[in-house]
């Protein structure tokens, strides 16, 4: 709860800065906010409380991927101080709308009430609308913020429609008595339909086959830092309000349910991967690999009892090393009208830090050892085996396999070919959230203890 | 006091719900306006908030009226930005057809 | 058959076909209009439920501030004649087979779901008069509630994020 | 003692093969030439001292060095064994090898890389101690290919010249295939018997009650075929002849006394097996028969005049096999060593000759160099006269001996290999005639150098003649030195009967005849009617096909060689690219799905929404109307 | 003292040589691998005295994974053709400038690390991960610093990564199944797993892949002629030298004792399969033209006679193997080398384009043809010991696999030296050859030195070997 209202106050404060005139110092300030805003979390991490009639539940789930959350917030702001150098006059309502997001993101992973499960998935929506259409004179941006929104309401009205018939069969909002009353024999079909539902709702969130299409389109559109943000923090939002969704409600979710997500995980993983083999946008392609990786993190559902760990292992392995990658992406692809691979010709020898930096983030999403993306696959593998599901981990290794391809394009790009252009400066804030990013990955590939066993 | 769902039934509310939600969601397949899809997207709001007046009068609980003042915000909130989204791809593209926002695809 | 139910019936039939008329309408201010229509039905079910004040409030934002900003934009826009292109059979099509699709397998699944016996609870309580639904929302719901004008300020600071001309700094 | 002095025996050559290799260049030419002759000198004396030492001892000198390799079921030792069949065999190699070094310091001082020359020469003879005096079969097996090794950088000595190069590496790969052989042949005595050893061998096999005769039969073939390989024999034999593109000293050393006749050595050594499987034995003394005959029969229109040698070794030996095929191994070893002197006497003499001319070895260009070189001439003779079987040559003692042999096992063997020693009378004295007698039909330049060799070269003739003369001597019909010698080795010969009876004589003077019907229709032909060879166009009918070698290569390279090039080319280029394409294949279907589905996301908001519906209804019905 | 020594070794070597800068790397590179090499001797002294050089310590509690290295005879053996080969590699790229050369000798001293890694581990995930990180290294080396035409070997190179990983995959897949039964990834506890036939089968099967894709046997050797043509040489040679052999090693350490029932049951399917590699590898060698496509397959026909050894399941044919490993990985070298001396003259690597070198270059040709001679198992060298104690374990099976495996020593002298022929020997070369020089000479005398002294004295070697081979003899022929 703390963590909530600390976040909001942010906000606004942001909002105020603007007033005083400090832009330039807008940035740093938030920064050291938000450290004091994660400090305060994880000094919150042991205890398990619920505020204002359960309203907001803080438990060791809720802090450690609010903890995450605001962890990836710092690096997209500090992105942001490079991003947004030529629109300063906006930078307090971009700076402001992020916090607000990560606000709504909290919400929805450390609900107790479904009020403020949707708010937060609202504020979260809209957030991520202004976002992507942020860029007002650019065509592709505008499609791509009325893409979101039209498909995203159209979810948000799914999600609302499932709200409105768990209530139905309940007659409350407050997931732990939806959970005792689950539990009786008498359900309505009311209840079910609206888990279901309200799970559509969320899988069209984190882009999963077939709620997907948006994604590319949305990703390819929107302003490079705003791709960043949905394809991290979003996704991985996203994807723990499911997991807790799911979970809390202790919605008995049957054999039937199971099939669906394997389907629906094995559909993702394989579409994601294939479709991004022949992309030459990198954020495009990056939007492909994001579908593929939810098909991976959808695995978590089906061993719900255990798999939290997991899941936070494998969202801070992967948002990390898209917090990497979308880094050098900003570095190279600034001042370019797109994002397309022959940009990266020649990093390796132009700016070898970065390159390696991108092929370290591009390796730990492709699963190869050390880095944290290989143990975030492997305790999947692991949980989904013993959940007996020895297919559809098959199919990921599978897939596993041709993700190799096209992550590997990239890379060959930046080894083999010719450089396009000199060298330019890289700014500072560029090479210290790469750095940042990727060394946590490389830590949390050594160590992966410290996080796998937090929520055990 | 008589619960009004003695006469008329809670499935009768559920059906027309669910129709009008459906007819939402038709418009917004239908309709190539972006102005028409925003109101097919009311509509489906509505239909909901239609069946949470229902269903709170079904558990004779106020919870299912307050929501629908939140689902009000969200609605009003999402119109805003919506349309703000609208009015720039207007002027940069003179329509608002929604056929025409192709540029992103492959 | 009661009055209640066929006062039920009437606005429903209202409610549906002012819907499918929102749709169906070339001109998007009849869309508008019909659409107005509808939301009034739809206040109409809320009294017949017998809560005033939702009611109210429905008309108030719905069709006072909502349809409001719609017909303005649509002034604005000058859209007020039919632009629309038209659409191929096959987009036509789509919509028409999928709305029967959803709408037939929802109502299924209702039809098939055990039907509710007896009669329907009856506290006698009152549970929605302003009285009531102000001391939940600002008691029980005040952390939403307030959360909720965190979602109206984010939507305003988009808003003009989105329409508000940037000062050209070359 | 004895050990320190085998040591001496074994790295005298090596030393001087080190000697040569490292410092020869610097050393110059007679030096290392003398180096290397000193070496193989001493081993020759140590040898000698052996060959005195080895009377007292009748079970052998073992001597084990360090473990070599190890095996589930046994350990092999690098060791050696000296017993008298070894010496006897060291006896000659050393001392025929210390001859032809001598020899060699001059012929080959023309060369720019004599030293080279001796350095391998020594390492040759290394190897051949080593395969001779090897305790158990696997460091017999090491000289044994390394005297291939040896024979291969030998008959490529002379590398610019690719054809050479070609011969070189035909003999290496045929041997090759001789000893992937001998290799089944001792993993299967490994799994038989537990050891590879040949004294632990020998008793194991001989006091085993139980034999598994399958496949100890199985074993004594694939050792047959290894002894086919080094030894020439069919099929095998092609390598030989070809192989006379080496200095004609290492033709003489290599491919006419020493390791070729390696393959009879092992025969000899293992006789003990060999005798308990007779349907081997009859393989081999078919195999050696026909050899024989068919070597002799394209011995005799050969021009080329080592060539005529060549083949002249190869029936040679297939006469040593008929001997081995018969059990009499004591024959085949006495022939051993008979050929190994008059053979080597004739290839060096040979050598003389083409010294002479200057490399010319096309016996249709010589002629008349009896008067110009008479001492070559003298010990070529005798050393003919001995390969054809004329009494009191040592020739016609040994061969002798195999006929008699043959005639009392089977008759038509018998038949086959007098025929095959009557063409060897004529073809030898064919040689004789047409390099020797008549007139000069080289060039003028040739014959204005034509001249007796030195010393160094007609010394080594001498020696060589003069044992090719009285080598019979070493086991005469009845009274036989070899065969005591021999006995701790063959027990066989203990007990054996040695009488000369009527059917003995008849058969001696049979062969003796032979011969000289040989000799005689050679001196008709070449003497008489003045016949020089035709050329090469002109060679037609049966003459043509023996000319050319019964097409055997040929034949060989239509069924062997061009089919496994054929595949060669076949898999790399189909094969290969194939799998490639199939393993691309995936990628690329991949990516074509790929390209395919993005035209599935076209941008039109209405198709994703109409797809999310879709999917809603697909998973909604699934799971609540399905059930 | 214990095995991670070695391994730290490695690592700091590399970050120190990335450190020292493109002048002074290869040079701090080989003083590293110097260090490692005697490490590791070091420590084979400290093993054969009976000290525990193992190293064991939790990594992860969930999923139970260790960081165990576990050095016994087999491991050891293979640790010191890691450390042993790499400071030879390195020494031998000593002509070459190389741009970037921090980098490459960084990689290589990476490479070697994952490498001895993997032959160290005994905990299958940490294997598993040292597996998977050798890839890496050599992926960028023969990228970068490969010859011939960009996108041929892009393609190479992309394809041999996705192909080896494609391999290793399912490895891991089948490291999860187990770890489900076992409940830890130690060696040791996933032997005392119960697994049924068909269980076995799979899980065999899933290694296979891994393996045969590696080590490679055909049909999946599509990847390695390309590669090996493409890649640099330091990079043909670690491939070649020592990975190949990370393959054939852990068929003998994991996949043998992990499924033995299956193992047994398709023991002739699988013998058969490395037969075929031996006669197809040694044909399609014949005909080659290019130097080092032609020792690649060579290379192939000689793998392919090793993982038969390595499946006949006796001590001979695992002996055999695992000594013919560590004979060819340095022949291999050294032939690669020589390849790479002769691309320093003549710049080719056509074979049509040499010849008649011989007569120009008397110490280059011995030692060439030592190698050749060594390729070709002659007696004396340490590749006959092995070959030979691998062909007598094939004949234990049935005596035609020894036929037809032994065949690889016809065909083997044939395109051998057909090679040694066409490039070295003829009418002398018009272009000027020089001799070997100092660095180079050295090089190629430790090579044949090693092969020459484990030829004739490999009981060091089946010494420090037998035993650990016992006892994983031991556990193949467990019963559960």
């Amino acid at each position: 709860m703390n963590t909530l209202i600390a976040i909001i106050g942010l906000g606004v404060l942001c909002l105020l800065f603007e007033i005083f005139n400090l832009r330039k110092a807008i940035v740093p300030l938030t920064i050291i906010g938000l450290l004091g805003v994660l400090g305060l979390t994880i000094s919150e991490f042991n205890s398990t409380e619920s505020y204002y009639n359960n309203m907001i539940v803080v438990s060791k789930f809720s802090t450690a991927f609010s903890s995450l959350f605001i962890v990836l917030t710092i690096f997209l702001v500090t992105l942001g101080h490079n991003f947004y150098e030529n629109h300063q006059s906006k930078i307090s309502d971009y700076i402001a709308i992020k916090i607000f997001l990560l606000a709504g993101a909290v919400a929805m992973v450390s609900f107790g009430n479904l009020a403020m499960f949707f708010l937060g998935i609202e504020v979260l929506s809209i957030s991520l609308y202004v976002l992507a259409a942020s860029d007002r004179m650019n065509l592709k941006s505008n499609e791509a913020g009325m893409k979101y929104f039209l498909m995203g309401s159209f979810a948000s009205g799914i999600i609302l429609f499932g709200i409105c018939l768990i209530y139905g069969a309940m007659g409350s909002f407050d997931v732990t008595e939806i959970s005792e009353l689950s539990q009786s024999a008498e359900l309505p079909v009311w209840f079910p339909i609206g888990i279901v539902l309200v799970t559509i709702g969320m899988l069209f969130k984190v882009a999963a086959v077939p709620f997907h299409f948006w994604a590319p389109d949305v990703y390819e559109g929107s302003p490079a830092l705003t791709t960043a943000l949905m394809s991290t923090l979003a996704k991985v939002v996203a994807m723990a309000t499911l997991y807790k969704l799911l979970s809390v409600m202790n919605a008995d979710v049957s054999e039937s349910f199971k099939i669906v997500v394997v389907v629906i995980s094995m559909a993702s993983m394989t579409i994601g991967n294939i479709m991004a083999l022949r992309q030459t946008n990198v954020k495009r392609m990056l939007a492909f690999s994001g579908i593929s990786h939810a098909g991976f993190m959808l695995m978590t559902l089906l061993s719900l009892s255990t798999s939290a760990g997991s899941l936070l292992y494998y969202a801070s392995a992967y948002s990390l090393s898209g917090i990497a990658a979308f880094s050098v992406i900003l570095y190279v692809c600034k001042n370019r009208d797109n994002e397309d691979v022959v940009n990266f010709h020649g990093l390796g020898k132009t700016n070898p830090l970065l390159a390696a930096i991108l092929t370290a983030s591009l390796l730990s999403m492709a699963g190869i050892p050390i880095f944290a993306g290989f143990f975030g696959k492997l305790v999947l593998f692991s949980q989904t085996i013993q959940a007996g599901y020895l297919a559809l981990v098959l199919v990921a290794v599978v897939n596993s396999i041709i993700s190799v391809g096209y992550y590997f394009k990239l890379i060959l790009a930046m080894y083999s070919k010719e450089p396009n252009e000199d060298k330019k400066q890289t700014p500072f804030v560029i090479y210290a959230v790469a750095v940042v990013a990727i060394v946590l990955n490389i830590a949390l590939g050594l160590f992966p203890s410290l996080v796998l066993d937090l929520l055990a | 006091m008589n619960n009004i769902l003695n006469h008329i039934g809670i499935e009768n509310y559920i059906f027309l719900s669910v129709i009008l939600f459906c007819i939402g969601v038709f418009g917004v397949l239908y309709r190539r306006n972006a102005i028409i899809v925003f109101m097919s997207i009311e509509i489906m709001l509505n239909a909901v908030n239609l069946l949470f007046v229902a269903f709170s009068t079904y558990h004779q609980d106020a919870q299912g009226q307050v929501f629908v003042f939140f689902s009000m915000a969200v609605a009003a909130a999402e119109v805003a930005v919506g349309l703000a989204i609208l009015v720039s791809i207007f002027r940069n593209l003179g329509s608002i057809t929604i056929d025409n926002l192709k540029n992103l695809k492959g | 058959m009661s009055t209640i139910l066929i006062i039920f019936c009437v606005l429903s039939a209202v409610t549906l076909a002012t819907a499918f008329l929102t749709i169906f309408s070339r001109n998007p201010i009849h869309s508008a209009i019909y659409l107005v229509i509808c939301f009034f039905s739809i206040a109409g079910h809320y009294l017949l439920l017998n809560s005033q004040f939702l009611a109210i409030v429905h008309i108030i934002v719905y069709s006072g501030a909502i349809m409001i900003l719609f017909l303005f934009t649509i002034m604005l826009m000058n859209l007020n004649e039919e632009k629309e292109v038209h659409r191929p059979r096959i987009t036509r099509l789509g919509a028409i087979v999928s709305f029967c699709l959803i709408c037939l397998i929802l109502i299924a699944i209702f039809i098939n779901s055990k039907p509710i016996v007896g009669e329907y609870v009856t506290t006698g309580e009152d549970y929605q008069s302003i009285k009531v639904l102000g001391k939940v929302l600002l008691n029980e719901y005040m952390v939403p509630f307030e959360f909720a004008s965190i979602l109206l300020l984010v939507a305003m600071i988009g808003t003009v994020l989105l329409s508000k001309k940037e000062k050209l700094q070359k | 003692m004895n050990t320190n002095l085998a040591l001496l025996l074994l790295s005298a050559p090596f030393l001087g093969f080190l000697l040569n290799i490292f410092f020869g260049s610097r050393l110059g030419k007679t030096v290392s030439g003398i180096i290397g002759t000193i070496a193989v000198a001493v081993s020759f004396a140590v040898t000698f001292y052996f060959f005195g030492a080895i009377a007292a001892i009748p079970e052998g000198i073992h001597i084990s060095l360090f473990e070599w390799i190890q095996i589930s079921n046994f350990k092999v030792d690098f060791g050696f064994q000296l017993d008298q069949l070894s010496v006897l065999w060291l006896l000659f190699v050393t001392g025929i090898g210390s001859l032809i070094h001598l020899y060699s310091i001059n012929y080959m001082h023309d060369d720019e890389n004599m030293h080279k020359y001796f350095a391998y020469l020594n390492l040759f003879v290394f190897f051949m101690i080593t395969l001779v005096i090897g305790s158990n079969l696997l460091v017999m097996f090491l000289g044994w290919e390394g005297v291939g090794l040896c024979s291969y950088l030998l008959i490529g000595f002379w590398h610019k010249n690719q054809e050479f190069n070609d011969a070189a590496k035909k003999a290496f790969i045929m041997n090759r295939i001789g000893d992937l052989g001998l290799l089944i042949g001792i993993f299967i005595l490994g799994m038989l018997f537990s050891t590879l050893d040949f004294a632990t061998l020998k008793t194991a096999i001989s006091g085993a009650t139980d034999l598994n005769m399958y496949w100890l039969s199985v074993a004594a073939f694939a050792l047959f075929i290894g002894a086919c390989g080094k030894s020439a024999q069919i099929p095998l034999y092609t390598w030989l002849p070809d192989a006379m593109a080496g200095p004609t000293p290492v033709s003489a050393l290599i491919h006419a006394a020493t390791m070729v006749t390696a393959g009879i050595f092992m025969i000899t050594r293992l006789n003990f097996l060999f005798d308990l499987t007779p349907d081997v034995q009859n393989i081999i003394a078919i195999v050696g028969a026909v050899t024989a005959l068919v070597a002799a029969t394209i011995g005799l229109v050969q021009n080329d005049i080592k060539k005529v040698l060549a083949y002249s070794t190869v029936s040679q030996l297939g006469l040593m096999f008929l001997a081995l095929g018969l059990g009499a191994y004591e024959v085949a070893v006495f022939h051993v060593i008979t050929h190994a002197f008059f053979k080597a006497c004739l290839f060096l003499g040979s050598g003389s000759v083409i010294h002479a001319l200057h490399g010319e070895q096309d016996m249709r260009n010589m002629g008349g160099l009896k008067s110009a070189m008479p001492i070559t001439f003298a010990t070529m003779l005798i050393a003919s006269l001995a390969i054809s079987g004329v009494p009191l040559f040592s020739g016609f003692f040994s061969k002798d001996e195999i006929l008699l042999v043959a005639f009392h096992h089977n008759i038509p063997l018998w038949v086959v290999a007098s025929i095959a020693s009557i063409m060897t009378a004529f073809y030898m004295f064919r040689l004789m005639f047409l390099t020797f007698f008549k007139e000069f039909r080289g060039t003028a330049e040739q014959k204005h150098h034509l001249h007796e060799s030195s010393p160094l070269i007609t010394i080594p003739l001498i020696v060589l003649a003069f044992l090719a003369t009285i080598g019979g001597l070493i086991s005469l019909p009845g009274n036989s030195w070899l065969n005591e010698y021999l006995t701790p080795i063959l027990p066989k010969l203990a007990t054996a009967e040695h009488h000369l009876g009527t059917t003995e004589y008849i058969l001696m003077a049979i062969a003796v005849i032979g011969g000289l019907v040989g000799i005689g229709i050679a001196y008709a032909k070449y003497i008489k009617q003045n016949a020089v060879p035709s050329e090469d166009a002109m060679i037609t009918g049966f003459s043509k096909v023996l000319y050319n070698k019964y097409y055997v290569d040929e034949f060989y390279d239509t069924i062997f060689v061009k089919p496994v090039n054929f595949l060669s080319r076949f898999f790399r280029d189909t094969v290969e690219s194939g799998l490639s394409a199939l393993v691309f294949g995936f990628g690329k279907l991949t990516n074509e799905i790929s390209y395919q589905g993005k035209k599935v996301q076209n941008g039109s908001i209405g198709l994703y929404l109409f797809a999310f519906v879709l999917g809603l209804c697909a998973i909604v019905s699934y799971l609540f109307l399905a059930q | 003292m214990n095995v991670s020594l070695i391994l730290i070794i490695l690592l700091v070597g590399a970050f120190a040589t990335f450190l020292a800068g493109d002048k002074l790397a290869s040079k701090v590179a080989l003083f590293f691998s110097l260090a490692a090499a005697g490490a590791s001797i070091a420590l084979l002294n400290h093993y054969n005295l009976g000290e525990n050089i193992s190293f064991i310590n939790q990594w992860i509690t969930q999923p139970n994974i260790s960081f165990a290295l576990k050095a016994d005879g087999l491991s050891l053996a293979m640790l010191l053709l890691t450390t042993i080969l790499t400071p030879i590699i390195i020494f031998s790229s000593f002509g070459n400038q190389y741009k970037n050369s921090k980098s490459f000798y960084a990689l290589i001293l990476f490479m070697s690390f994952a490498m001895a890694g993997t032959f160290l581990a005994s905990d299958g995930l940490l294997y598993y991960i040292f597996w998977e990180l050798s890839l890496i290294p050599i992926y960028f080396i023969a990228l970068v610093w490969g010859n011939g035409d960009v996108e041929d070997r892009k393609k190479a190179v992309v394809k041999f990564f996705i192909y080896t990983l494609a391999g290793s995959l399912f490895m891991l897949v089948s490291f999860v199944y187990l770890y489900q039964k076992a409940g830890s990834f130690l060696l040791e506890d996933l032997y005392k797993v119960n697994l049924s036939a068909t269980e076995q089968l799979w899980i065999f099967l899933a290694f296979f892949l891994a393996y045969a894709i590696k080590i490679p046997l055909i049909p999946f050797h599509t990847w390695q002629a390309n590669v090996y043509q493409k890649a640099p040489t330091v990079g043909t040679m670690l491939l070649s030298g020592i990975m190949l052999k990370m393959g054939l090693y852990s068929v003998i350490r994991w996949q043998l004792p992990l499924a033995p029932l299956a193992a047994k049951e398709y023991m002739y399917v699988f013998i058969g399969l490395g037969i075929a590699g031996v006669i197809y590898g040694s044909i399609v060698a014949l005909k080659q033209k290019d130097l080092k496509k032609l020792l690649a397959y060579s290379s192939l026909a000689h793998v392919g006679l090793i993982a038969a050894g390595s499946y006949t399941l006796t001590l001979d044919g695992l002996r055999g193997a695992v000594l013919q490993m560590i004979a060819h990985g340095f022949v291999v070298v050294g032939l690669f080398y020589i390849a790479e001396i002769i691309f320093r003259r003549y710049e080719t690597r056509v074979i049509a384009e040499m010849g008649g070198i011989r007569s120009q270059t008397p110490k280059f040709t011995s030692m060439f043809l030592i190698l050749v001679l060594a390729s070709v198992a002659l007696p004396s060298t340490f590749n006959f010991v092995g070959e030979f104690t691998v062909l007598y374990s094939l004949s234990q099976i049935n005596i035609w696999f020894a036929i037809l495996g032994g065949t690889t020593i016809i065909l083997g002298a044939y395109y051998m030296l057909k090679m040694f022929q066409q490039s070295m020997l003829g009418e002398t070369n018009t272009r000027i050859f020089t001799d070997v020089s100092g660095n180079e000479g050295i090089t190629l005398v430790l090579v044949i030195a090693v092969l020459f002294f484990f030829g004739m004295y490999p009981k060091p070697i089946i010494d420090l070997i037998t035993p650990s081979l016992e006892e994983i003899l031991i556990q193949i022929n467990r019963i559960n």
